[in-house]
């Protein structure tokens, strides 16, 4: 197993560096933006006093090389910055809508994952039947979908029927109410349904036909052939050998997915006006709010970082091959 | 009473266009316990084919027709339904690309117990035993069960392999190349093995090939195939010192032997397509010694001696 | 016999292998291969031979060692000054299944080298010279043709057409009949016999005995990036000195059931350049292995007739 | 037994199947495909016509503010009065043209590094490869938008940045497929001859992967203008052209909901959806046919048939 460690910590460090290249990506990307950090142009509102502690605190008026130093320093420890419209720090002010996000875009992605699944399964075992083309064709339609235009859909025509809320993650008459825990998780249950479904609709088409064509490759191998002359029914040839098999990638496509999750949850949130991180981050756009903006990028690219860095671990649990 | 028969097999696939190939056109065969019989031909004769038939392992583009007969019951007649009882527990398998016939992500041990809780002769504990067990008869360390197919090298995937298809002591061995893409040395350990593990369990083995001096050093009796149908069988000593008909002998002149001295002599053309019917002898093209009849009519089949026959037109010998 | 056409001396080939630092694929590797002769070099799959070949061709990084085509040095050349030696030497590939461009017509594959080397008189009687010579008669019968439209032996025929569309003085054929049908094999390897009758020089890498047994002049028989073994055909096959050679003979199967003699079957796995023994390579499974093999690594002496060394101490 | 050693075992060699079939023949085969290709035909039409067969402009105030659709009007009018059927017409140029052009950004540049990476390998490809490794992770909208809203919102800016993101993908995926025709004995041959790398590259390695690398153009215009539609909904779009993204954003942004005019957000994004799906269509179909993996499966449903023995004396 020595080797698998090895392997573990390579991947560790990789993620580390990646780290880094994304925090200093971070810092050229706004320095290539004109004016400095304070300047009226990016800093409209800001009061001279606070313009002068952000100067102090990322020594704005050294060379770059050092700023460079310092931002990397200031980030290791935390320090994103200061919010231009609140003026509280960024990392302070990012946690807030994380943690409204986190269970949205769980609910969603575990929808798509165990019906994508479940779907791309049945579609590639019963392939080139009705529930095969209907999945493929399902497939395909959500998955060219606009995440956008999808939300508002849903806002058109099933928020009404089904009587679910449209905006915002709770209602704000409940506060003054206080009628209990229950009545309040479900209320943010309710406001969380539209946006998740729309996550899970887009990924769910996308999954269904990464799972199908794994499925299907894996179905193609001998092993399979194998696993058929020694007399195990379908059921079990898939269970025990297509599934793990074609699971693998699925594993790195549904991690390396995060990505695009995220940048979904920015339209989504933006549309449903859900305080999340990607309202926050459209706001900041909005605002021209660059602290915010530059700390809520680089904390998801770190997130999605570290998601890679969680795929290598389990493909390493679920593949007995990687070890080089 | 044969440990494995084979009547008059035949196997058609489906072509697009409604077209279709008649892979393997009536071959016969027969096995007592203990016989090797090498099945040899060109790419394309039909010679792996036949033998998936006999697993009841085609594609469902597949037609089939004949009788595969174990210890004298027909086990091809209900299709896939009456094959499958007896995959692996009297008839098993030993696939070409060990590499491949392995999934890579389960230990060998598990697939080699695998069709031995499938049919219920062991489980757990008993069935990890049985698996070293298994494992030591082709000389690999029992303990080595719970490795995975990539950390054995390709000789000893063909081992494990072997392994396999002996779990559930069937009657039947069926190996296709199973040293093709295998070193000289390898070849002749897996050889040396298949022979002793033949005679010390009894077992019929058809070996798959296209290399037929394998054939005369490993088997007792040989069926040579071309364009879906067996030219002739009989033992090996006879198709090699009195071959019945002509492509058996230009087969072994195009083989080069390590001290030989006659000239050696490739054979001229190329097999036939088989998805148009043949008229006549298909091997009348290439055949050194045809002659009128050769052209139009299909060649009977003969025999001299007991288990010695071929379809061939030419009388005493080719 | 005259000169020696491509002459291999000392020869090493490294290549780094991940982290596991550099292996040597070829270790000390000397022959010499004269026109109107066919050597062939036999060993088992990672012992080196093609590798050899290849940096005969100067397609693989030459560690150490000397390549020299006709008297002179090729070793460090320069891709413009191998040019002229890249007319002479031509490469013959094992499969010809993916040898052949599938998107290039005969035609097509046979003019190639000439237009790489800029030869633009008399282009196309030089590719039906070549075809003709390759056994494609008529040629028209096959210029037009796409890879998929023929048959394995016609493929290789092509391949080896190509290969002579430069009219080379020397080819190195890298096992050219092991994924053919066993009814076309002569006709290849009749082939190459031919060409070494007119006077190319050829060398054959193959793992088949019996085949450089019936065609070759000389056999060099590798062990883990060496020769171990190396004679006239006849000497080595009828004589073999090194245990090696002798147990690879003695498995190699004999188209006559009553020829069997007693297989001496070395026990472990095809050796891995990776991990090399000390000592003498072969010890660890050397039937006959002394204390001394663990320690001295022999080199090629004479042993038996004239011509004939091997690299082992009791030969 | 491998697929092709299978199909290879039953099939005699002249009916091989290794050269690919031309454009024509893949469409007939495959009409997933050919349905994909003929929505892209139409709207590739629309796109070139659009201010020939356009109504009214884009800019033309017709009618009041969401009027609803109408005979003169089939899909209404926009918050300003624009007749949206107009506008969807003039905005197929713009998507199709961000989309095009940004995979083509993506395709050159992906393309030529996947070439020079898989073909030459060793050091340089180490080091290209660790690049996209970085490049891979970056969340795409997100970096999209931090890099929209530093240097302004313009379309040649979202095409090189849509070309800059998706880059990635396409040399990481050329890169594979050419270090398998690296080692084909062809290439081999001709760098036995002396063939310059630039010859066998164009000669041998391009015409090879070019089938991979259109497939995956196809693909990445998807990609491409979804992503556009999106940078356009979060306002970072181009003001000055009226993309279907732009039109989303507009009847988002104007309220479209509360006045519940439909017609101002439902059409362009059946626009993009369906052009989406036809290149997604076309792409996934190209890349099933080129993936041999695809074509064997050992898990049945249905089984080989039994038949009679044919009449001895009709097989003579």
């Amino acid at each position: 197993m020595r080797a698998g460690w090895s392997y573990v910590g390579r991947r560790a460090l990789f993620a580390l560096i990646t780290i880094l290249v994304a925090i200093s990506l971070n810092f050229v990307l706004f320095r290539l933006a004109p004016g400095d950090r304070t300047s009226a142009l990016r800093c409209q509102g800001c009061t001279q006093e606070f313009k002068a502690q952000v100067r102090a605190e990322f020594g704005l008026d050294r060379s770059v090389p050092e700023q460079y130093l310092v931002y990397v320093k200031e980030t290791a420890t935390g320090n994103l910055g200061r919010s231009f419209v609140t003026q509280q720090p960024v990392l302070a002010e990012l946690w807030k809508p994380v943690r409204n996000t986190i269970p949205m875009v769980l609910l969603g992605t575990l929808f798509a994952i165990s019906l994508g699944l479940t779907l791309g399964v049945v579609s590639a075992w019963r392939r080139g039947t009705i529930t095969d083309r209907t999945s493929v064709w399902s497939g395909l339609l959500l998955y060219s979908l606009p995440t956008q235009w999808l939300a508002l859909m849903l806002i058109f025509y099933a928020a009404g029927p089904l009587g679910l809320p449209t905006s915002d993650i709770a209602d704000p008459y409940l506060a003054y109410e206080n009628p209990g825990w229950w009545p309040e998780l479900v209320d943010r249950l309710q406001h969380m349904v539209l946006p998740a479904a729309t996550i899970g609709l887009v990924l769910f088409g996308e999954y269904t036909l990464i799972t199908r064509s794994s499925m299907l490759e894996a179905l193609g191998e001998d092993y399979i052939l194998t696993a058929r002359a020694k007399g195990l029914s379908n059921w079990q040839i898939v269970r025990r050998h297509a599934l793990r098999n074609s699971l693998l990638p699925i594993v790195t496509l549904i991690f390396l997915s995060l990505g695009f999750i995220l940048g979904g949850a920015i339209l989504i949130e933006t549309v449903f006006n859900y305080p999340g991180i990607g309202l926050q981050l459209y706001e900041s756009v909005t605002e021209r709010d660059y602290p915010m903006l530059q700390g809520g990028f680089l904390l998801l690219t770190v997130s999605v970082i570290l998601m890679n860095f969680l795929a290598d671990l389990l493909y390493f649990r679920l593949d007995p091959r990687v070890t080089e | 009473m044969s440990a494995l028969a084979v009547e008059d097999l035949h196997v058609w696939f489906d072509l697009p266009g409604g077209r279709e190939l008649h892979a393997v056109q009536g071959i016969d065969l027969a096995l007592e316990p203990g016989e090797r019989l090498g099945l040899v031909g060109e790419s394309g004769c039909g010679k792996t084919t036949a033998i998936l038939a006999m697993m009841g392992l085609l594609p469902p583009s597949a037609s089939v027709a004949g009788r595969v007969l174990l210890a004298g019951g027909d086990i091809l007649a209900g299709g896939d339904r009456t094959m499958r009882p007896h995959r692996w527990t009297d008839i098993a398998m030993v696939f070409q690309g060990a590499m491949n016939a392995f999934d890579p992500v389960r230990t060998v041990g598990d697939q080699i117990a695998e069709p031995l809780e499938r049919a219920g002769l062991a489980a757990g504990r008993a069935a990890r035993t049985r698996t070293a067990e298994l494992l030591e008869l082709v000389g690999i360390s029992g303990e080595r069960q719970d490795r995975y197919p990539h950390e054995f090298s390709g000789g000893m995937r063909q081992r494990a392999a072997i392994a396999m298809a002996l779990a559930c002591e069937p009657k039947v061995l069926l190996a296709d190349e199973p040293t093709t893409a295998l070193d000289v040395m390898v070849q002749a350990q897996i050889l040396e093995l298949l022979v002793r593990l033949t005679d010390e369990l009894g077992l019929a083995m058809v070996l798959v090939t296209h290399d037929l001096p394998l054939v005369s050093q490993a088997c007792t009796h040989a069926a040579v195939m071309y364009a879906g149908r067996i030219a002739e069988t009989g033992t090996t000593r006879e198709l090699h010192h009195a071959p019945l008909h002509p492509y058996t002998r230009m087969l072994f002149e195009a083989t080069p032997d390590l001290r030989g001295t006659d000239a050696v002599r490739s054979i001229p053309g190329a097999p036939p397509r088989l998805d148009e019917p043949t008229v006549g002898c298909p091997f009348q093209p290439r055949c050194d010694r045809a002659f009128g009849p050769c052209a139009t009519t299909r060649p009977p089949r003969r025999t001299t001696e007991p288990g010695h026959l071929t379809h061939c037109h030419l009388e005493g010998g080719a | 016999m005259s000169e020696p056409l491509l002459e291999i001396e000392d020869l090493v080939v490294g290549y780094r292998q991940g982290r596991k630092g550099v292996v040597q694929a070829v270790d000390g590797v000397s022959l010499a291969v004269a026109a109107g002769a066919m050597v062939a070099l036999v060993g088992e799959s990672g012992c080196g031979k093609t590798t050899t070949a290849q940096a005969a061709m100067r397609m693989a990084p030459i560690a150490s060692g000397r390549i020299r085509y006709r008297g002179a040095d090729i070793t460090a050349l320069g891709s413009r000054a191998l040019r002229p030696i890249r007319r002479e030497l031509q490469l013959i590939f094992q499969d010809p299944y993916e040898s052949l461009d599938p998107r290039f017509r005969v035609r097509d594959t046979v003019l190639e080298p000439l237009q790489i080397h800029g030869i633009a008189d008399d282009r196309e009687g030089r590719m039906r010279r070549a075809l003709e010579r390759a056994g494609l008669t008529p040629p028209e019968l096959y210029l037009d043709r796409y890879p998929h439209e023929l048959s394995g032996g016609q493929r290789q025929r092509v391949s080896i057409a190509a290969a002579l569309a430069l009219e080379p003085t020397m080819l190195l054929a890298d096992e050219p009949v092991s994924m053919l049908d066993v009814s076309v094999r002569a006709g290849i390897l009749g082939l190459l016999d031919d060409l070494r009758r007119d006077g190319l020089g050829v060398l054959m890498i193959t793992h088949d005995l019996s085949t450089a047994a019936r065609y070759a002049d000389r056999i060099c028989v590798m062990y883990l990036g060496r020769i171990v073994e190396e004679g006239p055909t006849a000497e080595v096959i009828g004589d073999p000195r090194h245990p090696y050679t002798q147990a690879l003979l003695s498995v190699v199967p004999r188209p006559d059931p009553d020829d069997a003699g007693e297989p001496r079957i070395l026990r472990g796995e095809t050796p891995n350049p990776a991990d090399v023994p000390t000592g003498c390579r072969f010890h660890p499974r050397c039937p006959v292995a002394q204390d001394r093999c663990r320690t001295d690594d022999p080199v090629l002496a004479p042993a038996g007739a004239a011509g004939h060394r091997a690299a082992c101490p009791y030969a | 037994m491998s697929p092709q050693e299978l199909a290879e075992a039953i099939i005699p060699a002249t009916a091989d199947t290794r050269r690919r079939p031309p454009v024509w023949r893949f469409l007939k085969g495959h009409p997933q495909a050919a349905i994909g290709a003929a929505i892209l035909i139409v709207f590739a039409l629309i796109a070139i016509l659009g201010p020939w067969i356009a109504p009214y402009g884009p800019r033309e105030q017709v009618g009041p503010i969401f009027g609803t659709p109408s005979n003169p009007h089939p899909l209404g009018l926009d918050d300003a009065g624009i007749d949206i059927l107009s506008l969807l017409i003039h905005g197929a140029r713009i998507t199709l043209i961000v989309g095009f052009t940004g995979a083509l950004v993506a395709v050159l540049v992906g393309g030529t590094i996947g070439i020079i990476s898989g073909y030459f390998g060793g050091r340089l490809d180490n080091l290209l490869m660790r690049v996209t490794d970085y490049f891979l992770v970056l969340p795409d909208l997100v970096l999209l938008i931090v890099v929209a809203s530093i240097w302004g919102r313009s379309l040649r800016n979202i095409i090189i940045i849509i070309g800059l993101v998706y880059w990635t993908f396409m040399a990481r995926l050329i890169r594979s497929q050419v270090k398998v025709v690296r080692e084909r004995a062809y290439v081999k041959r001709a760098q036995a001859l002396g063939a310059s790398h630039l010859r066998i590259i164009l000669r041998h390695v391009l015409p090879q992967v070019l089938p991979l690398i259109l497939a995956q153009t196809v693909l990445m215009v998807a990609l491409a203008i979804f992503l556009e539609t999106a940078i356009s909904f979060l306002g970072l779009g181009d003001p000055n052209a009226p993309s279907w993204g732009r039109m989303i954003e507009n009847g988002f942004d104007r309220s479209a909901i509360s006045y519940g005019a439909w017609w101002a957000i439902v059409p362009p994004g059946l626009a993009v959806a369906i052009v989406i799906m036809a290149f997604n269509m076309l792409g996934t179909a190209a890349e099933d046919a080129l993936n041999p993996r695809l074509k064997v499966s050992h898990l049945l449903r249905r089984h080989f048939r039994m038949r009679p023995l044919p009449d001895k004396d009709a097989a003579r």
